[in-house]
């Protein structure tokens, strides 16, 4: 498959979701995008260290996510704002993370967008590429232990296909017929690798083949087409049926993350095609042509979307940096005897350390 | 009381952890039908299941992966590891997500895993059935490393592991899974983690080791002895946590130490060990520390008896150190 | 795909082969099988410490290595004697790592079967899982970079193919197309652990749709087959038309390793049935049926093949261990001013330390 | 001599192997087209092509094996680690492998690969973009451990790694990748690994460090100087082998040793050199042994320049040891 193959649909697949729905969704893509917005322009101005957008992937993500219940596990990578949105996550709670401050539930302690909210079952995020996917079985093989009839839904990209956890984590789920959902967007490059050197399978749905069970290619920029695609896997899983690896065809239409520079590695007119692929105006424009939307009322949800991100930002700014003494906190359940001599003597030196507060 | 051998004290304490916790779930490679490579888990598949004793495929990053989900979930998976050895698939998972998931959340996913592994020489297993690499784990923040040295200990480090709210890598002496049998207390018997124990009180030097050292070093002091050399020999049980008090109390009162493990000195376990006493003992150093160890090569196979520390390397470690100004 | 199927060809593939080829395999079989019996015994005497028996596995073995060209390079797992023996290392030198004594080429530092011979291109062998893989694809991108019309071949079992390095290693060579036949022995078990519950991939051979190259699921005790395939992967590997995973599907006769016990986890039925398959009887009565071969010829090839054996264990016996100073070299190219002071130390012990020598 | 980065340095190194010889081959995540994250590869796909400038799949145990099968050929593969915090997935290919195959084969198959991995804090990369776990590495036989603080070194140094005759994981302190310019000499410049640098001669106290704290000891010292301290600064560069001769030598001169690293203190490299002085060079010390390191955590995000040893931290250790007893 090459970087500019044409998903398997095209178009806006409302199967099964009504007006109402999609303007949800809408709404949703809307809030990723304008935080994306935000979230790039506060790293540039060093008001936030780092930040990953989601452009161009909203539409993979809200369909996902929306496909889903809340009893369900997530196990995310770095990139997955959208679905912690779609999930119900508050802003500020998001924004607390990017600014690593002092109501971070993470406590100031990772990288923009290495989110972490046990409330939503939102698993917590690394860097390390492909480490999630294995948690997912250990998850649903849990909740399956107990009699919950749920999903462990894992994220990631292209680029984990070739992750070593990426093949132990789909071998264990198909021996073990593990409710799992595995969710891959392939958003074309990870970071300067494009998809075709990552890996010479012609799609990345195949790969499950090798682990007994089915694998989907959805046009990721359908957000209907993933929600049906989703939904689907679920159900499967639900009722004993065992895993699905679904591939997401999308595109990653920003830089990988603000540290990123893809024009070193991409051209203008692949950008251009994906951006005619976007998938909030391909969304918008079915609703538009269903009636169901105006532009003045898209223009109001996004300018809603900026406005709630923006006074999220207002509320979360001024907060301090969490408590110096946190470092010392959460290694362990208790600190080992030579931590806990470390923090006093960081203690004793506090005011010559240069400590913020 | 009965008398066990330190694999049977380990296949008890698994056996004990599932029988008051259904949450006790054990994963690995050939620990079902076939109750092992060791016989660990002899008679568990039986007794509890396929969900609860689950045979997997030959992936230990996807072992320890899959047991950090169940442990995300609340489960408190055991997970087997053949051998040391053969860990290193999963290095991944144990140093960026096991050992780091309770500190990266803020403390919304403690993460409590116990990983048990057969590891250490002496059975004439070469290269990749004897390495002692406890060292690359004791320097990852976030994790536990144990080593017990007796039937009794194994079974109680081991429940107080199960039962622990953090990760643990239990190592556990293949070498001395069946030649030194002993008494070991029925039920839930715990031993907690972090404190050693003083296998021998002596005055003159200390000794310390752990695992299949310690009855190699026991020897060495009882042979001193005759010599009117009185070694302490503390068996430290606990590497993270370490007991870092018995450490320096035992010190203080010897004046002298003697450190012993299988790997190799370079960077080894031993080293930490020194270097506190480096920072915090020495004016009560009579004599500079020594290390017993293996020597800074892979472990061999054909001269496996040389390399080891040997009751004689060990004796005459302690001979010189006492002996010295 | 049940433990018991039938391999996709049955009988014995003549394709190609003449009746003194077919000879040669089969005296090479008997040799391997030869050596098997008197290692198992050698290690039930304590004369050597370990063995890993081939048996069972011969026509999967010596097929394969005959199909290569003495320039191939090898990367093999512990159970590969039969390759090595096809590949013309002779007894004396496998005879010599199987005692770790003085002759051995690896010094005694490795537990028997783990071979290493440089000059035949046959790569030191380890015991973790999998590893070996990637080597291969290291060293055939070597070889074709230095205009060498060459393979790697890697044999590993079905335990192997849930390694990481069976996944990174076959993506790798994927990607580069590079001139690699990864070999499976698929002899049903990993252990205890049969291959249904390995993974849920119906063949072996399929895994490799993930990595878009071919996988050939082959009748494994079918000598003849196993050679057609192995030449038909090295043409088109040596073609530029990348790698190919070759499924053999056999069955390990003996236990796992003299460490193993197969009656607890296997039925003496299925042992049958396998029996029933042997490759070194399969080829056999195919000559037989030819009137190529008779029983007696078939007996004397036997009984040179024992011959052969119990002179080079005579020969290598005897020799003492290997030096305890190599306990000091090859770790590194030179020994750190830390090991040199150990080795020092050693000498000064050594007369105390029970040195043998 | 031009002034360079030290990331300027790192690329002309590998320009100039590559010039040299033609079995200098690079591999890794984002080499090629992009120039490296962190550029350490730019123009060089452009002048040697797609078959010694290899982008690889996400997939370090690959990058890692590849390159050992390349080096069992006989290339010189280069591989590069994006950051050292990726380096897991390849762990066992590491151990295993790369560092046990000349030893295993009786020296039939040296194994030649060299790993750049950028290391370290200071850039707020928060945990797994800043950790500092050189000693994760240090305690495997058959393995050297090479660590620049400068740009000079950075290329004398690699240029040496690369045609040595072991595998050598070359640790980049990417803190100073572009903050400290130096002059570099032009050509086959090269730096012997096993030699430490004197950087900064003193009586007072011998200073241990290396890569980027070695500028923020030489601050640290510097600052001293008014108050009538002198140390000396030891910039060790290659960690294994150690050149403990020259460790050695300046504790007997000074008597006191501070041992700075940003990797957490427990089971840390500064263990090694700590214990090396509690063996031999006890009767010289007049003052316990120091360590200045990272919290014995995870790497912190938001509260980074709390974590990493400072100027202020180190210098307090340091007249902390001058004034010991
Ligand atoms: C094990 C590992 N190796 C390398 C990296 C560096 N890295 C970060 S993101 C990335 C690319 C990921 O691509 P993909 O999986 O497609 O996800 P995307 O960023 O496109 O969402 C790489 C190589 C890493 N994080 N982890
Ligand atoms: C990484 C790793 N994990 C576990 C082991 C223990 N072990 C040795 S052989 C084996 C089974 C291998 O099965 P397979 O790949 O089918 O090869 P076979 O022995 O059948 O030839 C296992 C689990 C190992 N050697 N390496
Ligand atoms: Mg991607
Ligand atoms: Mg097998």
């Amino acid at each position: 498959m090459s970087v500019q193959a044409v998903p398997a649909t095209s178009g806006d697949s409302a199967e099964g979701l009504s007006v109402p729905v999609r303007k949800r969704l809408l709404r949703l893509m809307l809030l990723s995008r304008a935080l994306d917005e935000r979230g790039m322009t506060l790293q540039r101005q060093g008001r936030i260290g780092f930040y990953v957008p989601v452009e161009g992937q909203e539409g993979a993500q809200v369909g996902c996510a929306a496909a889903l219940e809340p009893e369900d596990w997530l196990c995310p990578g770095y990139r997955e704002t959208a679905v912690a949105l779609t999930r119900g996550v508050p802003l500020t709670l998001l924004l607390s993370q990017l600014y690593g401050g002092r109501t971070d539930l993470c406590l100031g302690r990772q990288m923009p967008n290495h989110f972490a909210f046990r409330q939503y079952r939102f698993v917590s995020t690394s860097s390390p590429i492909g480490t999630q996917i294995p948690h997912a079985v250990g998850l649903a093989l849990a909740a399956r232990l107990k009699g919950e009839k749920v999903v462990a839904v894992t994220f990631f990209g292209d680029g984990a296909t070739s992750s070593n956890d990426f093949h132990s984590g789909l071998n264990f789920a198909g021996v073990y017929k593990a409710p799992v959902i595995f969710f891959c967007q392939n958003n074309q490059w990870a970071i300067s690798l494009p998809r075709s050197k990552q890996t010479r399978s012609e799609t990345l749905a195949q790969k499950a083949e090798a682990y007994g069970f089915p694998g989907v290619q959805v046009d990721g920029n359908d957000v209907g087409a993933v929600y049906a695609a989703v939904k689907e896997a679920r159900a499967r899983a639900t009722a004993g049926g065992g895993p699905t690896l679904i591939e997401a065809v999308t595109y990653r239409m920003g830089p990988h993350t603000t540290s990123d520079d893809p024009r070193r590695y991409r051209s203008p007119e692949e950008l251009a095609l994906w951006k005619s692929r976007d998938p909030v105006e391909r969304l918008k424009e079915a609703l538009e042509k269903e009636h169901a939307l105006s532009e003045e009322e898209f223009d109001q949800l996004l300018e809603g979307a900026r406005a709630e991100v923006a006074a999220a930002i207002q509320e979360v700014e001024p907060l301090p940096p969490p408590d110096p003494l946190t470092l010392f906190d959460d290694t362990l359940s208790r600190r080992t005897p030579q931590l806990e001599e470390q923090r006093a003597a960081f203690l004793a030196e506090a005011p010559v350390s240069g400590r913020k507060e | 009381m009965t008398e066990s051998t330190l694999i049977q004290a380990v296949n008890q304490a698994l056996r004990e952890a599932m029988r008051a916790d259904p949450d006790v779930i054990l994963l690995g490679e050939d620990i079902g039908v076939n109750g092992g490579v060791f016989r660990a888990t002899e008679g568990l598949l039986k007794e509890f299941g396929e969900d609860r004793v689950m045979d997997t495929p030959l992936n230990e990053s996807g072992i320890v992966g899959t047991a950090v989900g169940m442990a995300l979930y609340g489960l408190k998976p055991v997970a087997e590891i053949q051998f040391l050895d053969f860990i290193y698939p999963a290095f991944d998972q144990i140093v960026s997500e096991l050992a780091k998931l309770r500190y990266r959340s803020g403390g919304q996913f403690p993460c409590h895993v116990v990983l048990r592994a057969p590891y250490g020489g002496g059975i004439k297993g070469g290269l990749y059935h004897s390495q002692s690499t406890e060292q690359l784990f004791t320097s990852i923040p976030g994790l536990k490393v144990v080593v017990p040295s007796t039937p009794a200990d194994a079974k109680g480090l081991l429940l107080s592991s199960i039962f622990d709210e953090d990760p643990v890598l239990f190592l556990e002496p293949k070498r001395i899974y069946r030649s030194l049998p002993g008494e070991v207390p029925e039920g839930d018997h715990r031993v907690p983690l972090g404190s050693a124990r003083i296998a021998r009180e002596g005055a003159d030097v200390s000794v310390f080791a752990y695992g299949a050292m310690v009855p190699v070093a026991q020897q060495a002091c009882q042979g001193l002895d005759a010599q009117g050399i009185h070694p302490e020999l503390v068996d430290l049980r606990s590497l993270v946590p370490l007991d870092e008090a018995a450490v320096l109390r035992s010190v203080e009162k010897t004046g002298r130490a003697v450190i012993v493990h299988e790997a190799p000195r370079f960077c080894g376990y031993g080293a930490e060990l020194a270097a506190i006493l480096a920072e915090k003992a020495l004016y009560s150093l009579k004599a500079p520390v020594v290390r017993v160890t293996g020597y800074d090569t892979p472990f061999p196979y054909a001269l496996e008896h040389l390399y080891l520390p040997s009751v004689d390397r060990i004796s005459r470690a302690i001979e010189r150190t006492v002996r010295a100004a």
